[in-house]
């Protein structure tokens, strides 16, 4: 039988200065099966845990109820100090006669008799309670990154660096991500490629890191520290043990030399073009090329084959074929990044159908030096240099009307660098800015937007565009000055969209694969929008970078850095203890009618056949290293099937009876 | 053998071409045996039957009154043994077996139904859900609550709560708990229902007027987004508790603040286990 | 015991109010929100009602129609529900569910007849511990308004009418 | 085919030439319009401003109205009335509560309302094949410069028949009648439509710069599916040439009269006449410019 034991806490005058404590012992010792009670002036202290312990050691209590602070404050500290005396540390409940009663009531009488109820309600409670055991779920000491940015790569290096090992998932031919069709980055103006290099070279060489390009996330079971993916490898038609990297096939492809194919590493520049077996650009990593066969002579019509007929190795191989491999990982990064909204959708500016009418990211490649045009600005349509640009912020961005009401974050700052390039390039230029706000916090951000500014001369205008239109070999701007509150008409020879940024593409299949949650851009959510930015409502599922929001270089390393100490944590270990607050299922009376599933937020329950005498039936089964402990399915289960451990029916019911007298 | 079916209470013409369709589905062995009615003429009304042999699909009849609904017998193992079978419905039961294959507790392929529709009095085409759906969805909800439905509704909303305490506790005070309402329901289907879960005890068991209060209010609320509106519960109440009206009241409640409809889609998601932002927020200060 | 006698401490009773009554009010609280600005209340020494009783329960999401009748059967006048705010769930989405259920149920109990000032729903965040010792205020003010809910707690009493 | 019309407050008055030539091109298109019996202001431009329920009701009623007399399809030519009119339908259908509150004051059942059109959306549904098919009097060799204004297609989430920023919707339908829609990138820039009264000076500015561009890209004459554009760019084309001090004299076709011709309706059924600019009898244009003048 059960013997409770409860302690009164006066926490100095704190409690015993507004409760009665004498009376309150006095009534606990009438409560049900309470068999111990004593107080204490403080608890928490040294002295008063041992009063505990030593209290539950002699009366040989079976559960304990502590009337002090709130459990927030000092549960922690009492159920150790039960469990270092053998004493199941769920056995012991607090009754919170501190915030909630003693510092909100003045009347001694009321106070007091509230009190009396709170440990009324624990004692009934803890006396329904059972021993809990934290759970303890195995861990596959590897993890995947999904993404090979900027972020995803650092995040895989500051795993390895852990010396854990890391699969890094990459959709295209090579590494490098946005951050590799950059010219220059800002606020340093140092070139992008110049220190990117540097880092995917050390993830092709890291050893503790393993890379697999053109492969892509075909499948995800399985739960934190154990999950089960499936990655689909896309032939790459180039076996990479024999290329020498040598270049030969992407020169002598006919192809390429037609200039039929525009390059999506170019951001489909009209100058631009690639061959059919290409590298996106000449520093790639992996180096070797891979071949489209979307666009390849001799998949599409049978004929050619110069590739292979050049190939001083004979690396190219037609017959490969697409595989898959399924990778066991105790943990996993997203990092898929961003890509800017399409003009498209823009009719006002032409929807991509004025040459001259070009997004940021072009830009970007007509400033880089192994741009298409070398890095001279010069405009798409007569390659002539542009006497005036014209640069459109927020186009994409804090738009609801296209249901992009977002703030792209990056582009003020994107804008003013290009406006300051564009002034080094072309020193008589004029470069006109047409903004909403300038968004410019960050470590010397607002200074190098005033440098733009005050230094290169660039003309920022507050207000937004309503049209651009060709006139003659140079195009109508219809701007607005909303300071002056005037119309600002203006003729330009090149204008540059600095598109909104929404998540890449497919990142909401691939959400779905995860059991993972995204915006209605496509950007990931975040378990906590304050305090757990780096996790995903997934157990195990890390974000890095700009998959959960548009991010800058510096913000998207962070972060990844930030989820790469997480996964390292969670693999430090061979095995991981968890709150066994969970829920769990009756399946003798479970109906499998399927709410539950419905309702968990974690698709932490399944449906599972069970044996029965009449054959067999469908029951709900909670997936344990799934589950957070919410109770929503208990919430809906109209047989009350599935219980939740800490906070069962039992437990509940006792503590609403206990509240009467 | 189908003369006889003219007679057929309520349906006329269509009661022969009822026999026909089933008679259709059972020779053709696309059914193992059809869930309808048969006239006893010792018993006052027309006794649910589960015709397995063609020869005796002549007593077959169609009760066009609301009241048993078939889909019950479709959990009794005797029937389930014997899946496919054809039913026999109106309406309401045709969605309540909708509701029964959405909740996992039915295989589409395992029913093969007939719906009869009383207010044109005719057997529907089509002996599939899939088929049959199409037509259910043009006509309901709307006609669930066309004129007159919503009267017994309106008239209590427009009392005091006092009179309303007042009126339910006389309803409900007659209450005997014999759970025949929950034995006419297709979808009162739990293996164990909670009024039967002594740890702990949610639902007071005894009969006396606070526990009977809370029965048929957890009753009405179990089948908040899940009654179809069949009638059964009703017509199997021994002391005629107005249980319609509470069922009634939920669902244009229901359909009013989160455009729902029960039995209508069997992919479709379960009121109370789903959510959306945009769900009202009044309630909540 | 009598723990109800006292008279609990608030701002003047509304007039109108049976006088000396003291209802009983059962909170059902989610841990991270509203639990933790009772909390706030408190460290705050916000002064409120003493008529509430709290349990504590992880998501509003957790709670079933069965525990908030249980608290009628065992003598509250007046049950409370709240948690997160409706995009602040510690859950992501336990208090959505919730919400839904609670406007099902509440209309079935207005239905009924049960006055709406004996159920009560709010979102409480954990840092609106001004907010929650003005709703335990209000509500126990209401509460008083409508007196003892003896119509429910004497049915039993009453045998069925057959 | 059968369908409900709407003319509202324009067509009874300043635009009767444009009810005048509807009706001629419905019956050219074998269509009976049968006006809505009883039928009541729309509402534009001022109600929704005031108060959202009365910008709801008024056309709510004329829907109502409209089904009661069992219309599927209600054709409203003028741009403001059939703007409302959609606007005010799709958000009942979307709002239950609205729905019912605004129920409560026009006290008629909204339920299914019908499907409004504009004159765009009606030729739409129509078929463009259709329409070509029926064309007696192709206008082949006649530039014309399709301006939509602002009512025809905005907000787009309402009316979204047609991209507000890049339409062509117009273009299509003459060139199924066979004319060559000139492409100018003003067509759907403001005519001014609102400060006709208050502001005439911005009226002024604005449609002149219409007028110019269209010009300028070669169009022989405007086409235009509202009243208020059309006021603006016929009746105060003169104030504008003055302003200008530039002759444009650029007559202003409603998109009903030169479907209408198109179809063969004789010219005297239409009242081109009404017209401030001297408006010639389409194939006159293309006459014209046959003779190089």
């Amino acid at each position: 039988m059960s013997r409770v034991g409860v302690f009164l806490c006066l926490c100095g005058k704190n409690i015993g200065g507004t409760v009665d404590v004498t009376a309150l012992g006095e009534a606990a010792r009438q409560m049900l099966g309470v068999a111990h009670v004593e107080d204490a002036t403080y608890l928490c202290s040294h002295p008063g845990q041992e009063q505990i312990r030593e209290a539950i050691r002699t009366h040989r209590l079976t559960a304990a109820v502590v009337a002090a602070c709130s459990p927030t404050m000092h549960e922690a500290t009492f159920r150790r100090a039960a469990a270092s005396v053998g004493l199941n540390p769920y056995l012991v409940e607090m009754a919170n006669v501190r915030e909630q009663c003693s510092w909100v009531h003045r009347d001694v009488h009321a106070a007091t008799a509230k009190a009396i109820d709170l440990v009324r309600m624990a004692a009934a409670r803890v006396l329904r309670s059972e021993p809990l055991y934290p759970l303890t779920v195995p861990v596959t000491r590897r993890a995947l990154v999904i993404g090979g940015g900027i972020a995803g790569m650092q995040a895989a290096l500051d795993i390895a660096a852990n010396d854990q090992e890391v699969v890094l998932v990459e959709r295209g031919p090579s590494l490098g991500g946005r951050m590799a069709q950059l010219s220059e980055t800002f606020p340093t103006l140092d070139c992008s490629q110049c220190i990117l290099t540097p880092k995917t070279v050390e993830v092709a060489q890291n050893e503790k890191v393993r890379l697999l390009t053109c492969a892509e996330v075909e499948s995800v079971s399985g739960y934190i520290g154990n999950f089960q993916v499936t990655v689909r490898l896309r032939p790459r038609y180039v076996d990479a043990e024999r290329c020498t990297g040598c270049g030969q096939c992407e020169a002598d492809c006919p192809v390429g030399k037609s200039g039929m194919v525009r390059s999506e590493f170019e951001a489909g520049l009209p100058q631009s073009h690639r061959s059919a077996i290409y590298r996106l650009f000449p520093q790639a990593v992996p180096n070797t090329p891979v071949l489209d066969p979307e666009t390849c002579l001799y998949f599409q019509k049978g004929t050619c084959q110069v590739c292979s007929r050049v190939c001083p190795t004979g690396a190219i191989n037609y017959d490969d074929q697409p595989r898959t491999e399924t990778l066991a990982v105790g943990a996993i990064v997203v990092a898929t990044g961003l890509e800017p909204v399409s003009p498209g959708i823009y009719g006002e500016f032409g929807g991509g159908r004025y040459p001259d009418v070009i997004t940021g990211l072009q830009f970007e490649r007509l400033l880089s030096a192994s741009g298409p045009t070398g890095g001279e600005v010069r405009r798409p349509s007569d390659g002539r240099v542009p006497q005036r640009v014209v640069f459109v912020q927020c186009v994409g961005s804090r738009d609801p009307a296209k249901r992009l009401p977002h703030c792209s974050k990056v582009c003020c700052m994107a804008t003013a660098k290009h406006a300051t390039l564009y002034r080094h390039k072309v020193p008589g230029g004029e470069a006109v800015v047409f903004y909403t706000d300038i968004r410019s916090p960050g470590k010397g951000y607002e200074e190098f937007v005033r440098r733009a500014i005050e230094e290169e001369g660039a003309l920022y205008l507050r207000g937004r565009v309503s049209k651009v239109y060709p006139e003659g070999d140079h195009l109508k701007v219809l701007g607005a000055d909303t300071l002056s509150g005037e119309p600002m008409p203006l003729t330009a020879d090149l204008v540059v969209l600095a598109m909104g940024l929404v998540a890449s593409p497919g990142a909401r299949e691939l959400a779905q694969r995860l059991g993972a949650s995204v915006d209605e851009q496509g950007f990931f959510t975040e378990a906590h929008p304050k305090l757990r930015p780096l996790e995903s409502f997934v157990p195990g599922i890390f974000l890095a970078g700009a998959c959960q929001g548009p991010k800058d270089i510096p913000d998207a390393v962070a972060q990844a850095s930030g989820a790469a100490a997480k996964v390292s944590a969670l693999l430090a270990r061979s095995e991981f203890a968890r709150e066994p607050v969970i829920a769990r299922v009756e399946e003798r009376t479970c109906t499998g009618c399927r709410a539950c599933i419905e309702a968990c937020p974690y698709e932490a329950i399944e449906e599972v056949e069970v044996a029965t005498a009449k054959g067999s039936r469908l029951v709900a089964h909670v997936t344990e290293g799934k589950c957070q402990g919410c109770g929503v399915c208990a919430g809906v289960c109209r047989s009350h099937s599935i219980d939740l451990a800490g906070f069962t029916d039992q437990e509940v019911a006792a503590q609403i009876a206990g509240a009467s007298p | 053998m189908t003369t006889e079916l003219h007679n057929v209470r309520g349906a006329g013409e269509a009661g022969a071409e009822l026999a026909e369709r089933a008679k259709a589905l059972l020779a053709g062995g696309a059914v193992k045996a059809v869930l309808s009615w048969r006239r006893d003429l010792t018993a006052s009304r027309l006794q649910p039957a589960l015709f397995e042999d063609v020869t005796e699909l002549g007593d077959l009849f169609i009760e066009t009154e609301p009241g048993l609904n078939l889909a019950v017998y479709l959990r009794r193992a005797a029937v389930r043994g014997l899946f496919p079978v054809s039913i026999v419905t109106r309406p309401g039961d045709l969605r309540s077996i909708v509701v029964l294959v959405q909740e996992g507790q039915l295989k589409a392929e395992d029913v093969r139904p007939l719906l009869f529709d009383s207010d044109s009095s005719t057997i529907l085409p089509g002996d599939t859900l899939a088929e049959l759906l199409p037509w259910l969805r043009a006509h309901y909800p709307a006609r669930d609550f066309e004129d007159g439905q919503m009267e017994a509704v309106t008239a209590l909303e427009k009392l005091t709560p006092a009179e309303r305490w007042a009126y339910w506790k006389d309803e409900l005070s007659r209450c005997i708990r014999c759970y025949a309402c929950r034995e006419a329901c297709p979808l009162c289907y739990c293996e164990r229902c909670i009024v039967d879960l002594t740890q702990p005890p949610w639902l007071e068991p005894s009969a006396h007027p606070r526990g009977s209060l809370t029965w048929n209010l957890i009753r009405a609320y179990h089948l908040a987004g899940r009654c179809t509106l069949c009638g059964a519960c009703q017509s199997a109440c021994p002391v005629d508790i107005p249980l319609m009206v509470l069922n009634r009241m939920l669902a244009h409640h229901v359909l009013k603040e989160f455009d729902f409809a029960p039995g209508l889609d069997p992919a479709g998601p379960a009121l109370l286990a789903t959510w959306r932002r945009e769900d009202p927020n009044e309630l909540f200060r | 015991m009598t723990s109800m006698a006292a008279p609990a401490e608030r701002a003047p009773a509304t007039p109108g109010t049976a006088q000396g009554f003291e209802p009983r009010l059962v909170a059902f609280v989610c841990t991270w929100c509203t639990y933790q600005a009772a909390d706030l209340a408190g460290t705050t020494r916000l002064p409120y009602a003493s008529n509430v009783r709290i349990v504590r329960v992880p998501c509003t999401g957790r709670l079933s129609a069965e525990m908030l009748l249980h608290a009628f059967t065992f003598g509250a006048d007046g049950v409370l529900v709240s948690g997160c705010h409706p995009n602040d769930c510690h859950y992501a989405s336990g208090n959505l569910a919730a919400r839904r259920r609670w406007i099902v149920f509440a209309r079935l109990l207005g239905f009924l007849g049960i006055p709406q000032e004996r159920v009560r729903f709010a979102w409480v965040s954990a840092s609106e511990g001004r907010k929650w010792a003005d709703l335990v205020n209000a509500v126990v003010r209401d509460l008083q308004e409508v007196g003892p809910f003896t119509d429910y707690h004497h049915l039993q009493r009453r045998t069925a009418a057959l | 085919m059968r369908t409900g019309y709407y003319p509202g407050c324009s067509l009874q008055g300043s635009a009767a030439e444009f009810d005048i030539s509807v009706r001629a091109m419905a019956e050219g298109l074998g269509d009976e319009l049968v006006e809505v019996a009883d039928w009541s202001c729309c509402g534009a431009t001022a109600a929704h401003a005031l108060s959202r329920d009365l910008g709801l009701a008024l056309p709510a009623r004329n829907l109502a109205l409209a089904r009661q007399q069992g219309f599927a399809e209600v054709l409203a030519p003028c741009a403001a009335c059939s703007n409302r009119l959609q606007v005010t339908a799709s958000t009942l259908a979307e709002d239950a509560r609205t729905r019912d509150r605004i129920e409560d004051i026009v006290e008629m059942p909204l339920g299914q309302t019908p499907r409004v059109w504009n004159l765009v959306q009606y030729l739409q549904a129509h078929g463009l094949d259709a329409l070509r098919e029926r064309v007696s009097r192709p206008l082949a060799g006649l530039r014309l410069a399709c301006y939509y204004g602002c009512l025809l297609l905005r907000p787009e989430k309402r009316l979204g028949f047609d991209d507000p920023e890049q339409p062509a919707s117009m273009e299509a339908v003459l060139q199924a009648l066979g004319a060559e829609p000139v492409e100018w990138p003003l067509r759907n820039e403001c005519c001014g439509g609102g400060f006709t009264i208050s502001k005439p000076e911005a009226v002024l500015r604005l449609a002149g710069a219409l007028l110019q561009d269209a010009c300028a890209h070669g169009a022989q004459a405007l086409v235009a599916a509202c009243p208020m554009c059309h006021a603006n760019l016929d009746m105060r084309q003169r104030a504008i040439e003055r302003a200008l001090r530039r002759r444009l004299r650029a007559p202003v076709y409603y998109l009903s009269e030169v479907v209408a011709w198109a179809l063969g309706v004789p010219a005297s059924r239409l009242a081109l006449g009404k017209h401030l600019v001297r408006t010639p009898e389409p194939d006159a244009l293309v006459a014209a410019t046959a003779g190089g003048t």
